[in-house]
């Protein structure tokens, strides 16, 4: 099994989801999160001394599914998520050992 | 007086000292919106406290030490304790225009100033000093400090004697307060995280906006009791349209600060910023504190566009002049005086100085520092500059020989650039807050 | 006037003047706790920039366009800026019940009801429009629509000289307020995130729903004076019936549109919305806006559960109408009229229509979209209906011939539903805000 | 009574109640402040309603059955729905000292008051009721028990006949209110995550003490109406001093409170906590409710130090007496009894018990709790304690006869270790919220 | 060396962390993330409108052990946070290549 | 390639921040959790009882690398972030299978 962490831009979240919903993926964990990287961020006022806004917030998903199905999934994200510009964000896969549903404690492939 | 006018004065004062009591709302959601997320609990409890400490320790020591029954000598008047009795029937019908409101009220609406004048060191340490160490600095001042000073050009002492005009309470509210402000400051140096290593400053950008938003509406708010309530007395028609000519000003005065600090700030940054607007506003409403009843007071029939003043709060005035009035008179203007310290190089020194001589340091100081503020004070029973607070209309002397003899006038820039600059630079510092907070990642 | 009472009732405009100041923190809490959290700032701003820029400039130019001493014609007042003198104690006491407060009071009343009615534009076109252009247009707004219109109908103009009731400012104030609202919202289209790819409306839930509640009781307090003060005078045993009545009547209005909301929700969707509950409430006090002397007057005794009214204000009306009271007396009734823009093909028309017909068309629209509200307006001298409100009482015809002639009257839903729907429906729409907002993830 | 006497006592109250309504605003700020974030929405939601549902309660049902014209028995007042006539002009006049006020400004003052008890139950049961649940009670609550009490001992009932002082409305507003929260209490049981599976208790931190801080100020401000306010009159010398030192001391009793409940959290555990901080400050105001106007009153020069009392509110009380005036002069002082319903065993037993028994059951009770109350209750035509609230300054017996003859006294605490427990251990339990909210992580 | 990352209900956190000290676990790292799987999340009301709020508050727990402590921990997580409702969430397990401890320097075993 | 994930302490960011900008890392994303472990939280006091708070703020940064960078970004951040007392938080390295750049599509180390 595979662990797919999406780093996007929030606005993209609910197409995502809805997307990946489409392509048969039961579940996902959505957590806030600021990202750094190419997309400089933006400078603002504070009591007339300017500051600048490093890190953007972005939005990360986690998504745990059975390898045959990876492909598939970061297909889905890096095309429904890309808007074109600076700052889309990254995919990034690891391996997964093991994956237990808490409710019955079914493992792996039965638990996604 | 009659029953009547005793009545609505004594209700009218104490109106205006809830407002004013609502200020330390203001300033305590003002500075909890401004402070970095991790100091909001400590700044919540420094400003609850020393509102509370303020009020106990002026109604145990501080009142009667300020305006004792009559003071032991001309420096030090003696310890006291505890409030006078109030007036009878018998003795307000039979006094005319001595006694025109409650001496009660007269506590109350004196008591909310205290607490208001020890939030400017409040602003100034928000995030620098340890709780309990403000705590009992806040006993001292409050029980000691500011009540003794206050009988020395107030209550009889010896700066009262050689005729010291102290009017505006800059010398005692405000030297006093941002003194400790000043020392506080240096003492306790930046905020831990201002700095980076390399020496280059931080943004310590504030918590919570819509907090500090409503801090700022608080205080125009209760500024309309801490303006509007100094007048006094309300019963007769003079009196009546100064107050509502306060009302007018005070909030004139706020809105064409926070107006030219967000024009300023959109000049310089090319963009608008909330934390500039607050203080503009902020800015406007001390200003036009020195002044409130003359900022724009009425324009003549056929002198339009002149928008200037023409003060004559006479019989209001005069009459007032009479009766014992507790002080709180004399606490009408709060002097524009946040970064008065500056000057001043300890708290006695506040006794010594003569007033002309003390108007020219700042004068020097503050000139120096903005380049474009240029004050006059009137002296006692001559003609002087009018104080305009918002700086929208250009000055005017105006005659008044006789009726506000002791009024601290103080001519304001005149050029648009420079009402923009100085509502933009000096009312921060002047509110002796702002300049020192903010922060998003810092010490855990 | 005897100058107590001159002061009494210049005190009393004067603290409902700050209640109605208060409106602003409440407007402002109301919507940033409403919008997406994204937007937070930008709302604080355009709050706080509109009532100092609606103050500063009814101050400079509206006040005087508005009420010219002396008209250049019917349609144009002519330039004038600043305000006029105050009155003295010798013309006071002379004018018997011609003068009964302060000029300056007068001015602080009407100013804050500039800002207020700036508050449906802002409301409506909030997360639409940028900042510079919405605070351009409030400049022009207030300082010249507004006025303009003003004079027309208050200050002199043609439509007052042909009768146009315009009392409760529905054309004036809430027309052009509307129609700048709607042409807003029709020009900015929706805000971006609101309807998904495939065209489905997504709900943007605010932000912050401690503060939006906090912002309802804010502008229900507010609402005391804003209703309250619009008695103009209080001196009187008639006119403080009257005040103490509208207090009540603003008090049990705004509670039975929080009622009428939450039980609304209750029966459609199953469960409690305490959004819906500040909507119902905010509907209920413009509703009463619109008469609210008279929403419930006095229950005569052995007419248990009629509810119903009798109104006779009498003697304060009678005696009000003499004076020049700068105006604000015809700005007692705010018409719950928000969405009146939607008759209206612009600004000029507001001119272009005769009272009678204007109703006529409000009243179709109205009724096409709620299926409920029916109206009427006594016109000038004759006996009408009565505003309800919360429509909790059924209606009953009061003749009160020559005593408010210019009162506008509005006959509300009779049945319990109507009053439900209406309070829930119209009370939204009405206010020129509330259907705008929300969401919580959308562009970074 | 002249006109503008009673115009002024109109304004005067209108403006309290205007302060008490404000109040509202500070129960859900401060509660909401106070629960956990996952209730916020509730408590929100639960406040806004209850204060609507009594305003309209009290309206319909509740003031007709609290005072009626006449009562069927002394058991039953008789049903009425709405209010009565108000005032005329010519009655005033003709009245001498009977009418003083609008009856419209009484009911509006009672409404809020109502309000305010049912604040005690919310605060009691907040994360512990269904909201639907909680509305149907407040319905009954706000138009059944709490009017039909009322009419017991002050619109005419049986208690009043047989001279039972309910002054405070410690029996009618608090022990209802309190028993019902009790009540609640005990049938709802401790909220879920209070405890661990190992019966461990979890502290359940509020979510946002910003919020519970201005919850706290503006109770603070809006307490100068409940207690300013319920002088009733202020037209005279006497009455407006004795607003004043009600104001003076209101505001002395939150601020003392507010420091002993610091100095003993920092006594017992080491350091300073803000939420006991504010509860102290409402434990402060809570307890000098009960006698705002003896608190501290004035001090007769030469007896410094004694801080003591000498309560002389004469001619107004006297004055006072004579008017019918709706019975909200019987609500001024609020018992500080949120506890109070641990003596009773049903709202029944509040018509059974005479006073005297009652007030020793409590003594007994509550000095079982906090071995430290002791409380004296005057009664009629006699000399009596006097009420000190913050217990800062020593007790002295006045001899009070006939001037306030149903005024209930309190003995307080002596020591200062006792007015400390006293402000940390009572006043929250008194105020009948406060113990029972918190939490991090929770249910989902 | 294992890391397990644990997505669990937020009222359970104490719970879990309770029992994991019990069986001798030091450290972790939690964060407040929101869930969407079968669970379904509940309409709620606004000005008049509904709407479905998908996504779950949830807790993410993160733990590194030696991988013969990772069946233990597991187990414990598994019973303690079992409510036996849907939505009782999931456990990952990866592999971790390295750990250091910052303020040592140590690596690995040591440093956990 | 590498997954470095850094727990740290709040008040350390800016300065790893920076530290990796100069050591050439281009990107990287931060999230607030809170940590449990050797550094004992403090008490605090809510309305006259004591609670612990045990969780403690911290800061994880989520750094994909080439391998042969790894050690240098770890060096770094053990480095920057060390203030030698208790809490400096852990360094955890996972092996990464795959980087993906929404923006391009571009995999792998020309996705980094
Ligand atoms: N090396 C990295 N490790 C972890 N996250 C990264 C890395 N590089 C970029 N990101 C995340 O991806 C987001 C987008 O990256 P950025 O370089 O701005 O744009 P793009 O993906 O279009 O090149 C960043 O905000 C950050 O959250
Ligand atoms: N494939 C997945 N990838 C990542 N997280 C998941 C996945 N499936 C479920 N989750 C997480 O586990 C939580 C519980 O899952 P859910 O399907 O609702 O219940 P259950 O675990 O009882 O089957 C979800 O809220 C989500 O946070
Ligand atoms: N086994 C672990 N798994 C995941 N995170 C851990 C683990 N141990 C410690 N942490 C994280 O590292 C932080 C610091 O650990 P701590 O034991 O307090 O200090 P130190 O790293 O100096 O030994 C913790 O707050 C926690 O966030």
């Amino acid at each position: 099994m595979k662990l797919i962490t999406a780093i996007i831009k929030p606005f993209k979240l609910d197409d995502v989801r809805e997307a990946l919903a489409d392509a048969g993926i039961q579940g996902m964990t959505v957590s806030e999160t600021r990202g750094f990287g190419r997309q400089k961020g933006h400078t603002e006022l504070y009591r007339g001394a300017e500051y600048v806004v490093d890190f953007l917030p972005k939005i990360k998903i986690e998504i745990a599914v059975a390898s045959e199905d990876a492909e598939r999934v970061i297909e889905t994200i890096t095309e429904i998520a890309r808007s074109g510009r600076i700052g889309d964000g990254k995919i990034f896969v690891t391996e997964l050992e093991r994956v237990v549903r808490i409710r019955t404690g079914e493992v792996n492939e039965s638990a996604i | 007086m009659t029953e009547i006018e005793y009545a609505l004065n004594t209700f009218y004062l104490l109106v205006c000292a809830a407002f004013v009591m609502w200020m330390a709302a203001g300033f305590t959601m003002l500075e909890a919106g401004l402070v970095r997320a991790r100091n909001t609990v400590e700044i919540l409890t420094k400003n609850v406290a020393l509102y509370a400490i303020a009020c106990l320790m002026y109604f145990l020591a501080g009142y009667q030490l300020m305006y004792p029954s009559e003071g032991v000598n001309a420096f030090w008047p003696g310890i006291g304790f505890g409030l006078g009795a109030d007036n009878t029937a018998e003795a307000v019908t039979a006094a005319g225009s001595e006694i025109t409101y409650s001496a009660m009220a007269d506590f109350m609406f004196q008591v909310v100033f205290v607490a208001t004048a020890m939030s400017i060191v409040s602003g100034a340490v928000a995030e620098r000093m340890k709780l309990w160490a403000f705590l009992a600095f806040t006993v001292v001042m409050t029980g000691v400090i500011y009540p003794w000073q206050g009988y020395w050009s107030w209550g009889g002492g010896f700066l009262n004697a050689i005729d010291y005009s102290d009017y505006a309470g800059g010398g005692i509210v405000h030297m006093a307060g941002a003194f400790a402000a000043l020392a506080g400051v240096l003492l306790l140096g930046p905020r831990r995280g201002k700095y980076t290593v390399d020496g280059r400053a931080r943004a310590l950008p504030g918590a919570n906006l819509p907090l500090a938003t409503l801090g700022m509406f608080i205080l125009w708010m209760g500024w309309f009791g801490f303006n509007g309530g100094s007048e006094l007395i309300i019963s007769d028609v003079g009196s009546a349209n100064n107050v509502a000519a306060v009302f007018v000003n005070t909030n004139l005065a706020a809105a064409a600060g926070l107006v030219a600090a967000l024009l300023a700030a959109r000049l310089t940054f090319g963009k608008a910023d909330l934390t500039m607007a607050l203080n503009g506003a902020l800015a406007g409403l001390v200003s036009i504190t020195a002044g409130p009843a003359v900022g724009y007071f009425h324009r003549p029939p056929g002198r339009c566009h002149r928008g200037v003043l023409d003060h004559r709060p006479g019989q209001a005035a005069h009459r007032r002049s009479g009766g014992r009035d507790f002080g709180a008179r004399r606490l009408r203007h709060l002097r524009p005086a946040g970064c008065a310290a500056i000057q001043s190089g300890g708290i006695a020194a506040v006794a010594a100085r003569r007033h002309r001589r003390h108007r020219q340091l700042r004068v020097r100081l503050q000139s120096r520092r903005v380049g474009v503020a240029a004050r006059d004070n009137g002296h006692p029973g001559e003609s002087g500059r009018r104080a305009r607070g918002t700086g929208l209309c250009r000055m005017r002397d105006g005659s008044l020989s006789g009726l506000c003899p002791r009024r601290r006038l103080i001519r304001l820039p005149r050029s648009g650039v420079a009402v923009t600059l100085r509502a933009v630079f000096l009312g921060p510092a002047r509110l002796g807050r702002a300049l020192f907070y903010p922060g998003w990642w810092s010490r855990a």
